[in-house]
C-alpha cells in the first residue's frame, strides 16, 4: 500500500498570493526515514512549498496526507503538532533570547504551570552535545555566528523529537567544514528514523545525503527522480526548463593600464591586510566562502565602513572615502549583495530607484529635482538593461528577483562617471535566462574599459567570466589565479587552507 | 574565555548596574540627610510611587512586543473617576467591587488598543495617542466637573490608607505575579517572542495579533487597578490625575534596560528602574536640591543609563571583533 | 546594449483628477471643504475675520508640524519639541528683560532653538542605535527642566518691554495676522524642499529603506541632523509667535504640543513608520483639526469633547489605509484566481 | 471603485465622529443648566452669610437656613441685562471649586435674564485659555470675566477682546492692570495673610518651626500670599518665635503634594505647623497628618467638602481649622460686577461703586498693581462647629 509506503503526501497544492500563482498543482511524496532533495530555481516556489507543509501557509487547492490519514493544517502549531518541524532559509531565531530560550519557543518544558528551566537548559546542552556545537545554551542568539544560528535552529527542531524535518538551504551560509558536520548530523537523523526534506542549491548537498529529488520550475511539479539515476545535465535542464549553451559570453578585452589599487587595508575582525589590484577592462573575481570578509574589504573601499588601515588608489590617485557618496563621485559603484535591503528602495518606483544616486547631478541647479529628466534617464537604462516592466513607475517590489537586480545594474549604469564597478553576487536569486543577460551585461562594461569586481560564491560564473580570481579565507587574501591557473580545485583548497588550522586552534 | 565571560557579567548584567546605581544614591542621599534611609520613608517610596510601578510591569510587556502605550493615564484617569463617582454617588461601595470595576474598564480600554493595533496594522504610538485624548476627556465627562475626594471616597480610602498594608500587598503580588508570568509561562515566552522576531513567533506558531491585545489588554487591566490604587492612596479622584506621567512610567522601563525594540528587558530590571525613578522624586526634597531641578536631574539619568549601555554595548562587540583570529 | 528585446517602458505618468482625488491629500482636500461646511452650520461666529483672528495661536504650532513631517517622513519622531518651544520662549523673556535690543531678541530665540535641535540631532546621529523616542524623551524632560530651573520659584516670566514684540503680533491692515503670512511662506519654503528638491527625497529614501539610501550615496546621519536642527529652529520660532502673543512664559508653556503636532502630521498621511505621506497633506490636515477645533469652541462645545473627537478623528484616519489595504489584497487574490 | 467607497466611508466616517462628538456635547452643556438650578438653592446660604463674616480668626458664621428665600429673590433682583451673553473663563474643566463659581455667575445673569457661556478649557494652561478667549471674542460676547492661569499672559488676548468692545473682569486670579478692568478679588492679599500668619501662631502654641506647601511656584494667588505673611511675620514682634522653615511646591498634584508633605515630616522632626495655602495641598497633607497621626497641626485654604474628613479639635482630627471664601459668591460678584461695566455702570476705575444684588454695595479700590479690584471680604474660617454644615455646599 502506497499510504504507509509514504510518511507525507502532498497532491494537487495551489497557493495564490496577491498578483501570483506561487504554487500550480504540484505533488511531493516522502519515503519514511529517506532524506528527499527538492530543488528548483530561486522562485521556482520551494519556500512556499515548505511553507505549506508547515502550514504557515493554507493552500487554495490540494490534498495533504500525514501517514495516510489527510490533514488540514491550519496553522504551524498543528504542523509541529503533527511532528514537522522546519530550519528555515534565513535563520528564524530570536536574536534577543539565549540559546535554551529559543530551543524550547513554543513547547517549553512546563510542570505544575512552571517553566522547567533547569530541566530545559539540561535538555539544550544534550542536543547541543548531540550537534558537537560550540556554544553555550545560556548564549544569546544575536551574539552567535549564522552557522552556530542555523545549528540551534536544528537543535530547536531536534527537541520536538519531530518525525519529518524540513532543513531549508542549510549550508547556503556554512563553511565546508561546517557542511561536512550537517551532513553528520543529517546521517545520523535518518539512521534515528527522521525523514527529511532537504532543499539546496548545492549539488554537492544533493549528491551527499538524499537519495530523491524533487523538482519544482516556475511553481510547478517538473518530477521526482532517484538521485543515482539521474545525471547533472539532466537535472539542470529540468531545473531551468531548457538547456544552456553559452551561459558565460566573456569577451575578449585588451587588458589595459592598472587603474585601481588596494594596498593594505585591515578592519578589526573582518579582514587584515587585503592587497589587490583591477586593470581596465578587467574583470576580476573574488571569492572565498561566505564569511571570508570579501564583501566587508568592498563596503570598505565604498566607504560604507570604515577600514582601520590602508590606502585605496584609483587611476594612480589615492583616494579619501568616507562616505558611499565620495566612491561613488570618483567613479567607484557597487552593486550590493541584498537587492531589497541594500540596492532598491522597494516601495518606490523603477525610476527613482534607478536616479536615486544621481538625483543631485540631474537636478536643476543641483537643488530641485528635475523628474522629465530623470524619467527619460531611468527609461533608456532600464530598456537597456532590458527589465521586464510596464512603466517605469512600478514599485519595485512588483519585480522578480532577476529584474529586480536588472534595475540595480541600471542604477549603476546610469552613473556616468563610472571606472569601477564593484558587482557584489550579482546572480545570487537571479533564474538562469537573467543570468546570462547580467554577465553579458558585465562583458559589455568591460569592453568599455572599466574595471569589473565580481565577488561571487559560485564557481561556474568565476570560472567562466574572470580574468583573475583572488581567493580569501578568513579575512586575508590566500591567493590570486589567473584565467589560465584557476580551477575549482586551486580555488577551493586557497579557500579553506586556513580553516582547518584555525579550526583546530579554536577546539583547543 | 574565563576574562570575557567574567566582563561580559559585569556589563551584560544590567540589574547588577543598576543595583550599584541604586546603592550609590542611597548612600549619598542617607549622608546629606539620615532620615532618608528610616521605614518609614522606604515605605513611602513604594506606597507613593505603586502606581508607577505596577504600570511599568504593564509597559514592559508592551514595550517587550516592540511598542509602547502612552495612552495609560488617560486610562487611569477615565477609570480612577468612573469608580470615583460610583463611590461619591453611593452606588458602589465595596471596595472590592470597585477595583474590580476599574480594572474591567482599564482592561476594556487596554483591549481597544490592542484590537487596533493589531488588527488595524497601526502604530503603537499613534493609536495610543489618539486613545490618550479619548479616555482623558471620557474622564472629564464621567466627572462632569466633580471630584471626589476627602469624604465622598472615606471607606474607599481606608485600603490605601497610610500604614495599611493593602497597596504593598497589591505591588507584591503584582510583581510576583509578573515575575512568574514572563519567567516560568508559556504566555510570556510567547511575549518575549514577539518582541524579538515577529515573523519568527509567527512561523513558529505564535498568534502574533493574539498576544499583542493580550499585552495591550493587561496594560489596560493594570493601568485600571492603577486608577482603583490611585483614588484609594490620595483618597482624591480628579479628572486631571497622573496627567503626563505616562512618560514616567516609560522612563522606569528605560532606565530599567528594557530595549524600545522588543524582546529585551525584565521583571528586575523594571523593578530597579521604577525605583530609581522614585527615589529621584522622593529625595530630591530631602537633600534640598530644589524640587524645580527635578525633572532636569531625571531626563539627564535617562539620556545618561541609555548612552552609556549603547557605549557598553559597542566595546563588547570591538572586544569580540577583536578576539577573532585573523 | 546586451539582450535588447526591444521592450519599451513607459515613462509618462498620466495624472487624472480621478486619480488625485483618491489620493489621501484629494481626500483631505475634500474634507476639507466638507469641515468647512460643517463648520458655517454649527457656528455662525464661523466668519472668515473671525477664523483669521482665532488662527494665530493654533498657527504656532503649525511651523512645527512642518520640521515634524521632516522627522516623521524619516522614520524618526521628535517628542521634545514641546519642552523646546518653553525654553525658547522662557530664554526670549529673559533676553529682552536684561534690555536687549529686538533683532537680538529675535537671533537668541532662534539660536536657542537651533542649539536644542543640534544637541538632539547630534545624540541621535552618534547613537544611531538608540530609538529617537528615547533620546528625545530624555531631552523633553532636559530642557523643560532647565526651563523650570531658570524659571526658578515664580514659574513664569513676563516679557516686559511689551511693545518690542507687538511687531510680531499685529495685523497687517487689521485683518491679516503677521504670523500667517510668516508661516505661509516658511511652509511654502518647507513643502518645496520636501517635495522638490534632492534633499526632500533623500529624507524619503532614508524612511523607506535606510540601508539602501545610504548604499545610494545618501548621507543618512547629516539628513537626520538637519532635519532635528529645523525642528529645533521652528519651535523655537513657535516659541516666538507664542512669546509675542502671551508677553511671557511660563513652565507649562508648550505643554503637549509634540503630540497635537504629530497628531496633525499622522492625520495628514504622514505614517510615522517613514517614508509616506506628503508635507501638503500635514498642512492641510493640520488646518482641517484647526478650522474643527476653532468652530467646535465658537459652537461652545466642552473642551474635553474636541480632545475626544480630535483622538477619534486621528484613529479612524490611521485605520483607513490599513482597510484599504486589505481591501486591495482581497481584489488581487481574486484577480489571481 | 473600491476607491471610491474608502474615500466615501472615510469622509462619512469623519462627518459621523463631529456630529456624534457635538451631539454628546451640546447634551452635556444642556444638562449643566439646569442643574444649576437646584444647585442655586444650595448655595444660597453662603450667598447670604459668607461675604458677612466677621474678621479672620471669626468664632463662627453660621449658615443661615433662613436666607434661602432671600437668596431667590436677590437672584432675580439686580438690572436687566436680557439679550446680553456674558461668558466665565475657568483656570480648567474638572475641578469642582470652579463648578460651584459657575453655578454662582450662571444663577445671577440667568436671574437678570442674560445668557452665560461658560468655557473650561481642557488644561490648566494659558494656552488653553486663550483659544477659549479667542473663541469668545469671535461670539462677540458682552464680557468675559476670567480666572487666569497666568498674570500677564493672556495681556495681548484680553486687550483685544476690550478693542472688540467686550468688558472683562477677572475673579480668583488676576491678570495684569492692563489686561482687565477690573479684578473681584476673592479676600485681600493681606487679610488672607494675615488669617494665616495668625491660625500659624494659634497652632503652634506661639513659637515653633512652620512649612508652606503651596502649589505651583508660579501661582499668582499663593505667592502674594506666602509674600503677605512674610511681611507680617517681619512687621510684629509678636511672630517672632515663628520661624518659616521652608515653602515647597506640590504643583497641585496630589501624588507630588503627598510626597512633599512627607518630605517636610522627615526633614523637620520639630516642625509645628503646616500652612497650605491650597486646595490640592491641603487635602494631600491633611491625609498624610492624619493617616500618620502626627503632631503636626494643619492650616490653609481648603474646600470643606474635601476637608470635612480631617477638620476636628481632637488629635484624630489633622486640620483644626482653616478658611475660604465661598466660590459661589465670588463668581456672583464677578457675574454683577460685569453688569455693571456692561450697563455702563461702572468703567472699572477706582472710586466706581454699584450694587451686587442682596450681596449689597461694592466700591472698586486700588488693586496696588495700578488696576482696580473688588474685595468680596475677608477669608471665612471653617472649624470643627460649622463644618458639618457647609460640607455639602462646596
Amino acid at each position: 500500500m502506497s499510504e504507509s509506503e509514504y510518511i507525507l503526501e502532498l497532491n494537487g497544492i495551489t497557493k495564490i498570493f496577491p498578483g501570483v500563482k506561487a504554487l500550480n498543482q504540484v505533488h511531493f511524496q516522502l519515503k519514511r526515514g529517506e532524506v528527499h532533495a527538492l530543488m528548483g530555481e530561486n522562485g521556482a516556489g520551494k519556500s512556499t512549498f515548505i511553507k505549506v507543509i508547515t502550514g504557515v501557509h493554507a493552500a487554495e487547492e490540494g490534498h495533504m496526507y500525514l501517514e495516510g490519514k489527510e490533514v488540514h493544517f491550519r496553522g504551524p502549531k498543528d504542523a509541529l503538532d503533527a511532528g514537522i518541524a522546519a530550519v528555515y532559509q534565513h535563520p528564524t531565531t530570536y536574536p534577543t533570547l539565549s540559546v535554551t530560550e529559543n530551543i524550547f519557543m513554543g513547547h517549553e518544558i512546563i510542570k505544575g504551570g512552571m517553566i522547567q528551566w533547569n530541566e530545559m537548559n539540561a535538555k539544550a546542552q544534550e542536543l547541543l552535545d548531540r550537534l558537537h556545537a560550540n556554544f553555550k545554551p545560556s548564549d544569546e542568539i544575536g551574539a552567535l555566528s549564522v552557522a552556530q544560528q542555523q545549528m540551534t535552529e536544528i537543535a530547536k527542531a531536534l527537541s520536538t523529537n519531530a518525525k519529518i524535518i524540513i532543513l531549508d538551504e542549510p549550508t547556503a551560509s556554512l563553511t565546508a567544514n561546517e557542511s561536512e558536520e550537517l551532513y553528520r548530523i543529517v546521517d545520523q537523523l535518518r539512521d534515528e528514523g527522521v525523514s527529511i526534506i532537504f532543499i539546496s542549491h548545492r549539488f554537492e548537498d544533493m549528491y551527499r545525503l538524499a537519495t530523491r529529488v524533487t523538482v519544482f520550475r516556475d511553481s510547478q511539479y517538473i518530477g521526482t527522480y532517484d538521485v543515482d539515476k539521474i545525471t547533472n545535465a539532466d537535472l539542470v535542464k529540468a531545473m531551468v526548463g531548457r538547456e544552456i549553451s553559452d551561459m558565460y559570453p566573456k569577451p575578449e578585452v585588451k587588458i589595459g593600464d592598472e587603474i585601481f589599487k588596494i594596498e593594505g587595508m585591515s578592519r578589526t575582525g573582518f579582514f587584515k591586510d587585503v592587497s589587490l589590484n583591477v586593470h581596465a577592462g578587467e574583470i576580476v573575481g573574488m571569492t572565498g566562502l561566505v564569511g571570508a570578509g570579501r564583501t566587508e574589504v568592498m563596503e570598505s573601499v565604498c566607504g560604507i565602513t570604515k577600514p582601520d588601515s590602508g590606502k585605496v588608489f584609483l587611476g594612480g590617485k589615492q583616494l579619501k572615502v568616507k562616505k558611499p557618496e565620495d566612491a561613488m563621485k570618483e567613479g567607484i559603484i557597487l552593486l550590493p549583495e541584498n537587492r531589497s535591503t541594500q540596492g532598491l528602495i522597494l516601495s518606490w518606483g523603477l525610476g527613482r530607484n534607478v536616479t536615486l544616486p544621481i538625483q543631485k547631478k540631474l537636478a536643476k541647479g543641483g537643488i530641485f529635482n528635475d523628474s522629465k529628466k530623470e524619467n527619460e534617464l531611468s527609461k533608456k537604462f532600464l530598456e537597456e538593461v532590458d527589465t521586464k516592466a510596464v512603466t517605469i513607475f512600478d514599485p519595485a517590489s512588483s519585480l522578480s528577483g532577476g529584474n529586480q537586480q536588472k534595475v540595480v545594474v541600471a542604477k549603476a549604469l546610469a552613473q556616468d562617471n563610472m571606472k569601477l564597478v564593484i558587482m557584489d553576487e550579482p546572480t545570487k536569486g537571479v533564474d538562469v535566462g537573467a543570468k546570462a543577460e547580467i554577465y553579458a551585461i558585465m562583458g559589455e562594461l568591460a569592453k568599455k574599459g572599466y574595471g569589473i569586481i565580481m565577488i561571487s560564491s559560485e564557481m561556474p560564473e568565476i570560472l567562466g567570466m574572470c580574468d583573475r580570481v583572488y581567493v580569501m579565507c578568513n579575512g586575508r587574501v590566500t591567493g590570486c589565479l589567473n584565467r589560465e591557473e584557476a580551477s575549482q580545485e586551486r580555488i577551493l583548497n586557497l579557500s579553506m587552507e586556513h580553516s582547518s588550522n584555525e579550526r583546530q586552534e579554536e577546539a583547543v | 574565555m574565563e576574562n570575557k565571560s567574567l566582563w561580559k557579567k559585569i556589563t551584560g548584567s544590567r540589574e547588577a548596574l543598576l543595583l550599584a546605581i541604586l546603592v550609590v544614591m542611597g548612600i549619598f542621599i542617607t549622608i546629606l540627610n539620615p532620615t532618608f534611609f528610616s521605614p518609614v520613608n522606604i515605605g513611602q517610596i513604594f506606597r507613593n510611587n505603586a502606581l508607577t510601578m505596577i504600570m511599568a510591569l504593564g509597559m514592559l510587556c508592551v514595550m517587550l512586543t516592540a511598542g509602547i502605550d502612552i495612552s495609560i493615564t488617560s486610562t487611569l484617569a477615565f477609570a480612577g473617576m468612573t469608580i470615583g463617582m460610583l463611590t461619591k454617588y453611593n452606588i458602589v461601595n465595596s471596595t472590592l467591587a470597585l477595583f474590580l470595576i476599574a480594572m474591567v474598564m482599564g482592561c476594556f480600554c487596554g483591549a481597544m488598543n490592542g484590537l487596533i493595533i493589531a488588527k488595524g496594522k497601526v502604530a503603537p504610538i499613534i493609536c495610543t495617542m489618539g486613545f490618550m485624548y479619548i479616555w482623558r476627556g471620557m474622564a472629564y465627562v464621567v466627572g462632569n466637573s466633580q471630584f471626589a475626594s476627602g469624604e465622598d471616597v472615606r471607606e474607599f480610602a481606608e485600603f490605601g490608607k497610610d500604614g495599611t498594608i493593602g497597596p504593598y500587598i497589591i505591588l507584591i503580588v503584582c510583581y510576583a505575579l509578573f515575575f512568574w508570568m514572563l519567567k516560568w509561562t508559556k504566555f510570556g515566552r510567547k511575549i518575549y517572542a514577539v518582541g524579538s522576531n515577529a515573523e519568527a513567533a509567527r512561523i513558529s506558531g505564535i498568534n502574533v495579533d493574539n498576544t499583542l491585545i493580550s499585552v495591550y489588554t493587561i496594560m489596560g487591566t493594570l493601568a485600571g487597578l492603577a486608577g482603583a490604587l490611585s483614588v484609594s492612596i490620595y483618597a482624591s479622584a480628579q479628572p486631571n490625575m497622573q496627567y503626563g506621567r505616562e512618560m514616567d512610567v516609560i522612563a522606569a522601563c528605560v532606565i530599567g534596560g528594557v530595549s524600545m525594540s522588543g524582546g529585551r528587558g525584565s521583571v528586575a530590571g523594571t523593578f530597579l528602574g521604577a525605583l530609581i525613578i522614585s527615589i529621584i522624586a522622593k529625595a530630591l526634597p530631602l537633600v534640598n536640591v530644589p524640587s524645580i531641578a527635578q525633572n532636569t536631574v531625571k531626563g539627564v539619568i535617562i539620556l545618561v543609563v541609555v548612552i552609556f549601555n549603547v557605549i557598553t554595548q559597542r566595546m563588547v562587540d570591538r572586544q569580540n571583533l577583536e578576539r577573532r583570529e585573523m | 546594449m546586451a539582450g535588447k528585446s526591444g521592450r519599451s517602458i513607459n515613462a509618462e505618468q498620466k495624472i487624472t483628477a480621478k486619480k488625485l482625488l483618491f489620493t489621501w491629500e484629494g481626500a483631505l482636500i475634500v474634507l476639507f471643504i466638507l469641515v468647512n461646511i460643517f463648520n458655517m452650520n454649527i457656528s455662525q461666529s464661523y466668519t472668515f475675520a473671525n477664523v483669521l483672528r482665532e488662527m494665530p495661536k493654533y498657527l504656532a504650532e503649525m511651523f512645527m508640524v512642518l520640521p515634524m513631517a521632516y522627522i516623521l517622513v524619516l522614520g524618526d519622531i521628535d517628542i521634545s519639541v514641546g519642552s523646546i518651544v518653553c525654553l525658547t520662549g522662557t530664554l526670549t523673556c529673559y533676553i529682552s528683560n536684561a534690555g536687549a535690543p529686538f533683532p537680538i531678541v529675535i537671533l537668541g530665540c532662534l539660536a536657542a532653538g537651533l542649539i536644542c535641535g543640534v544637541i538632539n540631532g547630534s545624540i541621535a546621529t552618534s547613537f544611531p542605535e538608540l530609538p529617537s523616542m528615547i533620546t528625545t524623551l530624555g531631552t523633553q524632560i532636559i530642557f523643560r527642566g532647565i526651563a523650570e530651573i531658570s524659571l526658578g520659584g515664580g514659574g513664569s516670566v513676563a516679557y516686559n518691554n511689551t511693545k518690542q514684540i507687538m511687531p510680531l503680533s499685529t495685523k497687517l491692515g487689521k485683518t491679516v495676522p503677521v504670523i500667517i503670512l510668516v508661516v505661509l511662506v516658511i511652509a511654502i519654503i518647507f513643502t518645496v524642499v520636501l517635495q522638490l528638491t534632492t534633499f526632500g527625497r533623500s529624507l524619503y529614501a532614508i524612511g523607506s529603506n535606510k540601508t539602501s539610501a545610504f548604499y545610494a550615496g545618501v548621507d543618512v546621519q547629516k539628513c537626520r541632523f538637519i532635519a532635528y536642527v529645523l525642528m529645533g529652529l521652528m519651535a523655537s520660532m513657535c516659541g516666538l509667535f507664542l512669546t509675542a502673543y502671551t508677553y511671557g512664559a511660563n513652565t507649562t508653556t508648550g505643554q503637549g504640543f509634540e503630540m497635537e503636532v504629530i497628531a496633525m502630521c499622522v492625520f495628514g498621511g504622514i505614517a510615522s513608520t517613514g517614508g509616506k505621506g506628503t508635507l501638503i497633506g500635514g498642512i492641510i490636515a493640520g488646518l482641517i483639526i484647526t478650522l474643527l477645533r476653532i468652530a467646535l469652541g465658537q459652537a461652545n462645545v466642552n473642551s474635553q469633547m474636541i480632545l475626544v473627537i480630535v483622538g477619534a478623528l486621528l484613529i479612524i484616519a490611521v485605520l483607513i489605509p490599513g482597510i484599504k489595504g486589505k481591501i486591495d489584497e482581497m481584489k488581487k487574490l481574486r484577480a489571481a484566481a | 471603485m473600491k476607491r471610491k467607497v474608502v474615500s466615501i466611508l472615510l469622509t462619512a466616517a469623519m462627518a459621523a465622529t463631529l456630529l456624534a462628538g457635538c451631539g454628546g456635547s451640546g447634551a452635556a452643556t444642556e444638562e449643566a443648566a439646569p442643574a444649576a438650578a437646584p444647585a442655586a438653592e444650595e448655595a444660597a446660604p453662603a450667598a447670604e452669610e459668607a461675604p458677612k463674616a466677621e474678621e479672620a480668626p471669626a468664632e463662627e458664621a453660621a449658615p443661615a437656613e433662613e436666607a434661602g428665600a432671600e437668596a431667590a429673590e436677590a437672584a432675580t433682583g439686580g438690572s436687566d441685562v436680557s439679550g446680553k451673553t456674558f461668558a466665565i473663563v475657568v483656570k480648567s474643566a474638572g475641578n469642582p471649586y470652579f463648578k460651584k463659581a459657575i453655578e454662582g455667575f450662571t444663577e445671577v445673569i440667568e436671574g437678570n435674564g442674560g445668557t452665560v457661556v461658560v468655557k473650561e478649557p481642557s488644561a490648566a494652561t494659558v494656552d488653553a485659555q486663550i483659544t477659549e478667549i479667542q473663541s469668545l471674542i469671535s461670539q462677540g460676547v458682552d464680557s468675559i470675566s476670567v480666572a487666569a492661569n497666568d498674570e500677564n499672559a493672556l495681556q495681548a488676548t484680553l486687550q483685544e477682546a476690550m478693542d472688540a468692545g467686550i468688558k472683562v473682569n477677572c475673579f480668583d486670579s488676576k491678570v495684569n492692570a492692563d489686561s482687565r478692568m477690573t479684578f473681584c478679588n476673592q479676600a485681600g492679599i493681606t487679610e488672607v495673610g494675615q488669617a494665616l500668619i495668625d491660625a500659624v501662631l494659634d497652632l503652634s502654641g506661639g513659637e515653633g518651626q512652620y512649612a508652606i506647601l503651596s502649589a505651583t511656584s508660579q501661582a499668582t494667588n499663593q505667592n502674594s500670599w506666602i509674600e503677605a505673611m512674610k511681611s507680617i511675620q517681619e512687621s510684629d514682634s509678636k511672630y517672632a518665635g515663628l520661624e518659616l522653615v521652608e515653602v515647597a511646591y506640590g504643583d497641585d498634584e496630589p501624588q507630588k503634594s503627598t510626597d512633599q508633605a512627607q518630605a517636610l515630616l522627615s526633614k523637620y522632626p520639630d516642625l509645628k505647623v503646616i500652612c497650605a495655602p491650597t486646595t490640592v495641598g491641603i487635602a494631600a497633607a491633611a491625609k498624610v497628618l492624619q493617616d500618620q497621626k502626627s503632631s503636626v497641626k494643619l492650616t490653609g485654604l481648603g474646600l470643606p467638602s474635601e476637608m470635612a474628613e480631617y477638620i476636628g479639635a481632637d488629635d484624630a482630627h489633622s486640620c483644626p481649622y482653616m478658611f475660604l471664601w465661598n466660590p459661589s459668591d465670588l463668581a456672583k460678584l464677578a457675574a454683577y460686577s460685569s453688569i455693571a461695566l456692561v450697563n455702563g455702570e461702572i468703567t472699572g476705575a477706582v472710586g466706581d461703586k454699584f450694587t451686587a444684588g442682596d450681596m449689597g454695595e461694592y466700591t472698586l479700590t486700588d488693586g496696588g498693581d495700578g488696576g482696580s479690584e473688588i474685595i468680596l471680604g475677608p477669608p471665612f474660617q471653617f472649624n470643627p462647629d460649622n463644618i458639618a454644615d457647609w460640607k455639602d455646599v462646596y
